[in-house]
């Protein structure tokens, strides 16, 4: 396995570069560019731009140069001395940028996802072995109900119906005075609480695939020979449940979690711009809307290899969980 | 059949109420943030028996904020006397409704440094600032000053004993410094101001005034040519006049070197010495090591999840008792991302003071008891809400002849039912007025705004039928002449006024003018409209006076989208662009004479003949009137006044002094 | 009644056809099983009734896309009576006339129905021209009552246009369009899956690679691009129409990954090696053993993939690039309720969120009851 | 094939009236109309008849696994050899809640049970020594290391070689002969009294049957426990069993000792089996002889005999008209048809039940 694992991440380099010459030329695609942007910003603030300044701007951030130009400096940077460029925006070295949102990012992803794993695999599981009850048609409702109704949406009304009941919006992660307050228990709290509402609205819709998804895996399962065998040799139920169907049901769902490596680390975009969370996908996404390129381009970079290393962990998991490939595997 | 399901259940069922339970512990604490005496402003109780027992003796020592006080105390600070300017000097901001009380912040939202502005003009000091009804300048930094008859020598004295914000005394010499090495020598990105030129009335050639210091706090302007209207248009263009000359001899490559200057800027995180010259030389406030003339000074990252800016102790202002201001200890802006988010803030009262276009009113209005805020409305010198701008310069020749022909423009003005668009896209709050300059303000003509204000589809189609558009396509969209389709394309580059460029296609359509909506993101419009590729827009026109501010009326530059590149051929001294003709031309001559205009009254003439050419050719098509800007304030802040100009000229809520706005408790 | 090893043994839906049953396709039982699960028959009913109104949509919708009316700008549900004011009882609805009123202080456009005028709901009325689908021209609409009145059954948006027309009409894009997105991500999901899964080796690393790639796509600046290259002249609905296309071409890789994971791990199945040595060519292996091999994960995927197609409209507009006026669709009518003013002051913009939920709802349900039907292991 | 024992003790299990019977949707299939057979310590009782007579749900009612569609009544009296003489009542094994910690009990130490298919019956998730381990653990020992040294001594006892290496294998590399082998040993492994056996040879070619059957006879000499095998095949039959029951539409049509039901079969179905068989040295020209028409599904059927449609000796309006009685040929014969009631006067009252 170790000898796969390897081909398969020297295999990779090749391709995350290949991916970084892509990336690097869809972001500058649209016609303008970061000082047209800056320009439009600051005139709808009163301050006019002229065409020397706005010329002047570009020389200073090297965006006068031929794209190929810029992007071999940029390639050179990190790879002769790891520096990932800088964020015109933020006017900050571009790891700056991303290492002052990976905390809360990576805090309310995994929250989102955790919440997403343990409340969806038992439902999955419940409404399989209760099929056609009302507990079974009132999950896959109430999941069917987060997955149709668009994030962004959801979140304005919740974020309404939070004024309107509690007369507190819950805007952003933290009460005002705790922004810039120590870590302390009060503003871990204050978080918790300002965690409901993006749970709810990313958690709920994430978990009506995973229910639907493991139902239907553990219908499959359930009536398998090997679960009469189990019975026959004296197992209690609960105990050939979560050993015999529910293994074989998280083939499925495994095989996509590699991918999801890339949302823990973005979070939702759209929605937490509705719901002010100060996290990366915003931050990313204002980037590329403002093609702030080294920002965009760093962070689309890692982004890339965030998706080669979870298709990796994707395929060793599905071959750690399923005997069949393992051993075809140990072949190769 | 399974009893883990029923366990499994209660589980769930208990995580679901933790969370409800998790949003129903009560946080209706509308007020501001420092009520809950949470850890801001420790010494919030100590500032209450200080002020009953302070009450207004008056006479005695000046008063200052308690936080300071204690500072001063224990010997951190000097004694306020010492922090003040000598005390003839010290300039009395007289309060809107009563002597106010020292505390609390001012919560606003903002979205990040890009936002820089929105902080910026409520905390600037100009050297000279606009009175309150915009007619002329009075002094603010500088005390007073003398003009010789002929406008070319001024006289400007400053206020003695005056201080930075970090203690170093402000004098004559940072007003040299920052003419002599950083204005002239464009090193914060700005191009040296129009202001500061003098225009030959004969020749008109432009020179660059002389500035000399006379004694620690005078110093002299001397310009070639009369420039009458010098302060006022420094205090439109440039604003502030001076510099912290102890701080920027420390970073400008021209003193320390270039590889030194390089070294600093990579030390404040910069990639360039110019961007860092640019941050550090004009938006000096965002950096709390620079020290800044204004109330409040910058605290911690302005790219943090929220900027602090706290009370300079050397603030040179006091109220007509001797306060010394501002009043708030704090401004706090807190980062938002989408507008809805400022709403919702006010509503709840994590904002005590925002400001709002006129399409949020109802639901602020109706909030208004439960959000504990009133809504005070401000005028805008704008001449419209919605209306269009035909690119007089737009390359295909066949539109240009169009648009350039009056008839089309009263045609398109009348082929528009305007009580329907105010109705729709303002809610009712504008008037179906023609674009023109409001009643009040400076360059108001009488029954402008009737002009092709009324909704008169057949003259309209006379008119179209006039200009020779007789021909139809099978679609019946009306053609040229020559054959081709007459085609409107107008360019937009936000979600928000999609209601409005729908109902303009729907009426143009109706006279048989085919016409598009396209929607770009903001930074290709930029681009489009610089490389004249925008035909229609539906940007607004706001100018208080044109002599201060003539970019929206008179084509000096390639800024506003009706004249196009008329405005290359003027900024490119006749090199490039297309050569104005005609009513603009007589625009561009009006303009010269204005710079080399000798008195007031001269300029005020000239500038109204601007405006009337404007009127007879109304490039600029209004549908519906001027709307107000919202002030949302908190019942618990006083001294807010009711009837500004909210204007980019008088520092949109500058011109309301926030330094005396205070916090009931 | 699952004999292990016994000959199948079905559910007999009616006694009389209960003797030939037994030996019947597979295809009929998974029919007589589907009727077994009683919400995706219900499903199956309301799916028919919504694709039923779209395609009528003209015809049943009062008003057309174009009809503005700046006095009713924002107006709420009317009631349909049957009592007036003074008590008496019509058998034909009536709808009350509407007056509107600003209030001063708030500015809010406030409607109260003028008692005095009734307007009674007519059937067939004439109102705005339309082609049904766009061959037949016509004018008549189902429901409608006469001028001066107004029939705003859900209320009207922000331009004084009929909610209820625009959901109607808004369903013609909304049910058709998201289905060819989902059927494109669906095909090329599993051809080009199974085939990774099927051959493996160098073509399973190459298609592999290929999906890495797509996946981590930067879509955004790819749509504003898009926005501003494409002309502002072509028919919305055909933008809207490549819009889905690119998504799908985007989309299918997550259905790439699992049924390359199912393959795998079914290929070494003996029924599958039974039928290589009997010389089965490979795609019929692909479509006669290993499919329905997992049938089951595939309905489950197609009919969670339609609500994100469906809302994949919303998130375009939100870079201003979906579907543009005057065509409509529900993802705009959602863009417009998420407004923070709409949802305090007119809440009723929130009721296409309804039917999109309930399509979704229907979707998975008949999506579920496929499922099961497809089950060969099914009690 | 074992010696009569001497004197008949109480039987290890006694089955009484059982009936199954599954809810359809358009009305109840009896899958087994009420069957009755003994099993003895040390025994092999064979259940014969074509697929769907409803021999497996017996067989597996015996433990309660049927799937929950089924509605099992009756009565199966076990009675365990560890106490034969024992005063009390046997217990009911029906009665147990199938859930519970009774029948849990019983079901792999004193019962266990061996599948047809076994890829299927083997989970493909986990190596074939857990699957192993694991009835181990829960029955014998709580130690790891203990169950493991057992389940090794158990797979080279049913003579899977090098079972180090194979313990640690997955179900998909084994053969299928070695899997079965697997199986025997897992059931095995807690030495059960009786090892029900549901067609365990089917699914194997001939030369791997002969030996699995082999090794089940030896086995069942080692630790002395009563075998229930399940087939369709009756060489199988012939060579394992000490009785035979012939089972046809959820009824016991002929219950006797193996060599009387070869030599003196009574019941008209389970001689057209018998001839149906292919003999060595028979004649080769002969067509094998085959039983026409297929069986009925047995849902709302009249009280008549469901060999009727296919009896050769079938006799108008009795054998159509009343549901067969049981009828004692000799001391162990039973056989369920009416030519063999008449012959002792009409209805006799012997203890033949007439299933309602």
């Amino acid at each position: 396995m170790l000898q796969y694992t390897l081909k398969r991440i020297l295999l990779a380099i090749p391709v995350v570069f290949f991916i970084s010459v892509i990336v690097f030329y869809i972001i500058q695609l649209p016609p303008g560019d970061y000082v047209s942007n800056y320009a439009a910003e600051m005139s709808v603030a009163g301050e006019g731009f002229t065409q020397e300044d706005m010329a002047a701007m570009r020389a200073d951030l090297g965006l006068d140069r031929p794209v190929y130009e810029q992007y071999f400096i940029w390639v050179q940077d990190i790879v002769l001395h790891g520096d990932f460029g800088f964020s015109f925006n933020y006017n900050k070295p571009v790891l700056a940028v991303i290492e002052q949102y990976m905390g809360l990012t990576l805090t309310v992803s995994l929250v989102t996802m955790a919440f997403q794993y343990l409340v969806a695999i038992p439902i999955g599981i419940y409404c399989a072995v209760k099929q056609y009850s009302i507990g079974d048609y009132f999950f896959s409702g109430l999941s069917f109900l987060g997955m149709a109704t668009p994030h962004f949406l959801m979140a304005v009304i919740l974020m309404f119906l939070s004024y309107t009941w509690f007369g507190d919006p819950l805007l952003g992660l933290f009460s005002a005075e705790y922004v810039n307050a120590p870590w302390s228990m009060d503003k871990a709290i204050d978080l918790a609480k300002h965690m409901v509402i993006p749970v709810i609205v990313i958690g709920l819709s994430g978990t009506a695939d995973l229910i639907r998804v493991m139902r239907g895996q553990m219908l499959d399962e359930l009536n398998k020979p090997n679960v009469v065998t189990a019975r026959a040799k004296g197992l209690s139920e609960r105990k050939i449940l979560f050993k015999y169907p529910t293994r074989a049901a998280l083939n499925p769902i495994v095989s996509t979690f590699g991918w999801s490596l890339t949302s823990i680390f973005t979070g939702s975009t759209i929605t937490a711009i509705v719901l002010n969370l100060p996290i990366q996908g915003p931050v990313m996404f204002n980037a590329l809307l403002g093609q702030d390129m080294y920002l965009a381009g760093t962070w689309l970079l890692f982004m890339a290899l965030l998706t080669v290393l979870g298709t990796l962990i994707s395929d060793i998991l599905l071959a750690w969980l399923d005997p069949k490939i393992r051993t075809e595997f140990r072949g190769t | 059949m399974l009893r883990i399901q029923r366990k499994l259940l209660v589980v769930l069922l208990v995580i679901f109420s933790i969370i409800a339970a998790g949003c129903t512990n009560n946080n209706n604490s509308p007020a501001p943030s420092n009520e809950a005496g949470k850890p801001s402003n420790e010494n919030k109780s100590a500032d209450k028996e200080e002020d009953k027992g302070g009450g207004g003796t008056g006479t005695a020592a000046a008063k200052e904020a308690p936080m300071l006080a204690k500072l001063a105390a224990d010997g951190t600070l000097p004694p306020l006397a010492e922090r003040l300017p000598v005390q003839a000097d010290v300039m009395v901001e007289p309060v809107v409704d009563e002597i106010g009380r020292y505390g609390g912040d001012w919560t606003m939202a903002w979205t990040g440094p890009g936002d820089k502005w929105s902080v910026g003009q409520p905390t600037e000091e100009a050297l000279f600032r606009f009175n309150k009804d915009g007619s002329g300048v009075e002094p603010n930094v500088a005390k007073s000053y003398e003009v010789n008859e002929d406008s070319t020598e001024f006289t400007i004295h400053l206020r003695e004993g005056m201080k930075w914000s970090d203690g170093k005394p402000f004098t004559a010499d940072d007003v040299l410094f920052y003419w002599e090495h950083m204005l002239t020598k464009e090193t914060f990105g700005k191009a040296i101001y129009d202001a500061y030129y003098s225009v030959d009335p004969v020749t008109g050639d432009k020179a660059l005034a002389t500035v000399t210091k006379v004694d620690d706090y005078t110093f002299k302007v001397v310009h070639k040519y009369p420039s009458v209207q010098f302060l006022e248009r420094v205090a439109i263009d440039n604003k502030w006049f001076f510099a912290p000359a102890h701080f920027h001899e420390t970073i400008l490559p021209e003193l320390v070197g270039e590889d030194k200057a390089l070294e600093i800027a990579k030390q404040w995180g910069f990639e360039d010495t110019n961007a860092f010259l640019k941050e550090t030389g004009y938006y000096y406030w965002l950096y709390p090591q620079i020290p800044t003339l204004r109330p409040w000074v910058a605290k911690n990252d302005p790219n943090g999840d929220q900027f602090i800016m706290e009370r300079n102790p050397y603030y040179w202002k006091t109220d007509p008792e001797g306060n010394q201001l501002p009043y708030m200890d704090r401004i706090v802006a807190t980062k938002i991302q989408d507008p809805s988010q400022r709403v919702l803030g006010t509503l709840a009262g994590d904002f005590n003071l925002s400001t709002f276009g006129a399409q949020d009113f109802t639901v602020l209005k109706e909030n208004e008891k439960k959000g504990d805020y009133r809504v005070i409305t401000w005028q805008q010198p704008a001449w419209m809400t919605s209306g269009i701008q035909l690119n007089q310069t737009i390359d295909d020749p066949n539109l240009r002849k169009l648009f350039q022909d009056i008839r089309f423009r009263e045609a398109l003005s009348l082929g528009v039912n305007r009580t329907e668009i105010t109705e729709i896209v303002t809610n009712g709050i504008a008037d179906p007025i023609q674009a023109s300059v409001q009643e009040g303000l400076v360059g108001y003509q009488e029954g402008w705004a009737d002009q092709w204000s009324g909704f008169d589809p057949d003259r309209a189609n006379a008119l179209l039928d006039e200009i020779g558009l007789t021909k139809r396509d099978k679609n019946n969209f009306r053609l040229f002449p020559d054959g081709s389709d007459v085609t409107l394309t107008i360019m937009d580059s936000s979600e928000e006024s999609a209601n409005y460029t729908e109902l303009l296609k729907k009426y143009y359509e109706d006279m048989g003018i085919k016409t598009n909506v396209k929607l770009v993101d903001q930074a290709t419009l930029q681009e489009l409209k610089y490389s004249n590729q925008v035909p229609v827009s539906i940007e607004n026109i706001s100018v208080v006076n044109v002599a201060y501010r003539p970019d929206a009326l008179v084509p000096l530059r390639v800024l506003t989208p009706w004249y196009g590149l008329y405005g290359l051929y003027v900024s490119s001294g006749g090199k490039e662009g297309i050569k104005p003709e005609g009513d603009v031309a007589k625009i561009l001559e009006y303009w010269d004479q204005i710079k080399a205009a000798g008195t007031t009254e001269e300029i005020n003439r000239l500038g109204d003949e601007i405006v009337k050419l404007h009127m007879k050719n109304q490039w600029v098509i209004g549908y519906a009137g001027p709307t107000p800007t919202l002030i949302a304030a908190s019942n618990k802040m006083g001294n807010i006044p009711e009837d500004l100009i909210w204007a980019d000229e008088f520092r949109s809520l500058g011109a309301a002094h926030p330094a005396q706005f205070y916090l009931k408790p | 009644m699952m004999r292990p090893f016994g000959r199948r043994q079905s559910a007999a839906a009616e006694p009389a056809i209960d003797k030939d049953l037994n030996y019947s396709s597979q295809w009929r039982l998974m029919y007589v099983r589907f009727k077994k699960h009683k919400l995706a028959r219900v499903s199956l009913v309301v799916l028919a009734l919504l694709y039923a109104s779209a395609l009528f949509a003209q015809f049943l919708a009062p008003y057309g896309l174009e009809n503005y009316d700046s006095k009713y700008v924002n107006a709420p549900p009317m009631k349909l009576r049957f009592v007036d004011a003074e008590g008496k009882f019509h058998i034909r609805p009536f709808v009350y006339g509407l007056k509107s009123g600003r209030d001063p202080e708030t500015m809010r456009k406030m409607f109260t129905s003028d008692t005095d005028k009734k307007y009674p709901l007519q059937i067939f009325v004439k109102g705005e021209k339309y082609k049904f689908l766009g061959l037949i021209p016509s004018s008549t609409h189902l429901i409608g009552v006469e001028e001066p009145g107004r029939l705003f059954l859900l209320g009207t948006d922000s331009l004084g246009r009929d909610l209820f027309s625009r959901i109607l009409l808004g369903s013609q894009v909304s049910l058709s369009i998201p289905l060819v997105g989902v059927g494109i991500s669906f095909v090329l999901g599993l051809i080009i899956g199974g085939a990774s899964g099927y051959f493996g080796g160098w073509l399973d690393a190459v298609i592999q690679r290929v999906i890495e790639i797509i996946r981590s796509f930067p879509t955004l600046p790819l749509w504003m691009a898009l926005s501003a290259a494409i002309p502002p002249r072509i028919p919305v609905v055909r933008m809207y129409f490549y819009i889905v296309i690119i998504f799908a071409f985007i989309e299918w890789t997550g259905l790439a990954r699992v049924v390359r994971g199912k393959f795998i791990s079914l290929k070494n199945e003996d029924y599958v090696v039974a039928a290589k040595i009997a010389g089965v060519s490979d795609s019929k292996i692909i479509v006669k053993h290993l499919l329905p091999g997992f049938i089951s994960y595939l309905v489950v995927a197609t009919t969670l993939a339609i609500p994100g197609m469906i809302l994949a409209e919303t998130a375009m507009s939100f870079l201003g690039l979906g579907i543009r006026s005057p065509a409509t669709s529900w993802g705009v009518l959602l863009q417009e309720a998420q407004k923070i003013d709409n949802i305090a002051l007119y809440p009723w913009k929130i009721i296409p969120l309804g039917t999109v939920i309930l399509t979704v709802l229907t979707f998975n349900f008949l999506g579920d009851g496929l499922r099961d039907a497809a089950d060969p292991y099914k009690r | 094939m074992t010696a009569e024992t001497a004197q008949p003790q109480q039987p290890l299990l006694r089955v009484q009236d059982l009936k199954i019977r599954i809810r359809m949707d358009n009305g109840v299939m009896n899958a087994v109309d009420g069957v009755d057979f003994e099993i003895r310590r040390g025994r092999t009782l064979g259940l014969v008849g074509e697929s769907g007579c409803g021999k497996s749900l017996t067989s597996r009612a015996l433990i309660g696994i049927n799937p929950k569609e089924c509605e099992t009544s009756g009565r199966v009296a076990y009675r365990s050899s560890q106490e034969p003489e024992a005063k009390e009542e046997p217990l009911d094994l029906l009665a147990l809640d199938p859930n519970g910690r009774k029948i849990r009990s019983i079901r792999g130490r004193k019962i266990a049970m061996i599948f047809q298919e076994p890829m299927t019956a083997f989970s493909p998730m986990y190596t074939i020594g857990n699957q192993i381990m694991e009835a181990i653990l829960i029955h014998r020992t709580r130690n790891k290391k203990e169950a493991k040294k057992i389940a090794l001594e158990m797979l080279s006892k049913v003579g899977i070689s090098d079972e180090e290496k194979r313990f640690d294998q997955y179900p998909h590399e084994f053969s299928g002969g070695m899997r079965q082998r697997a199986m025997i040993s897992m059931a095995l492994s807690c030495n059960p009294e009786l090892l029900i056996a549901d067609e365990p040879t089917t699914a194997l070619d001939v030369t791997i049957q002969a030996q699995v059957l082999e090794l089940m006879k030896r086995l069942q000499q080692e630790f002395g426990m009563a075998i229930l095998l399940v087939t369709h095949d009756l060489g199988i039959i012939a060579e394992m069993c000490d009785e035979v029951a012939v089972m046809y539409l959820g009824k016991i049509v002929e219950q006797a000792p193996m060599k009387e039901i070869f030599r003196n079969p009574k019941h008209p179905y389970t001689k057209g089996l018998l001839r149906s068989m292919p003999r060595l040295g028979g004649n080769k020209t002969k067509r094998l002889e085959s039983i026409e028409g297929s069986v009925p599904v047995p849902v709302n059927m009249p009280p008549m005999c469901g060999f009727y449609d296919r009896c050769k000796d079938r006799i108008e309006g009795v054998c159509n008209r009343r549901s067969v009685p049981a009828t004692q040929i000799s001391g162990s014969h039973m056989v369920r048809c009416f030519l063999y009631s008449e012959q002792q006067g009409g209805d006799n009252d012997g203890e033949a039940h007439i299933g309602n």
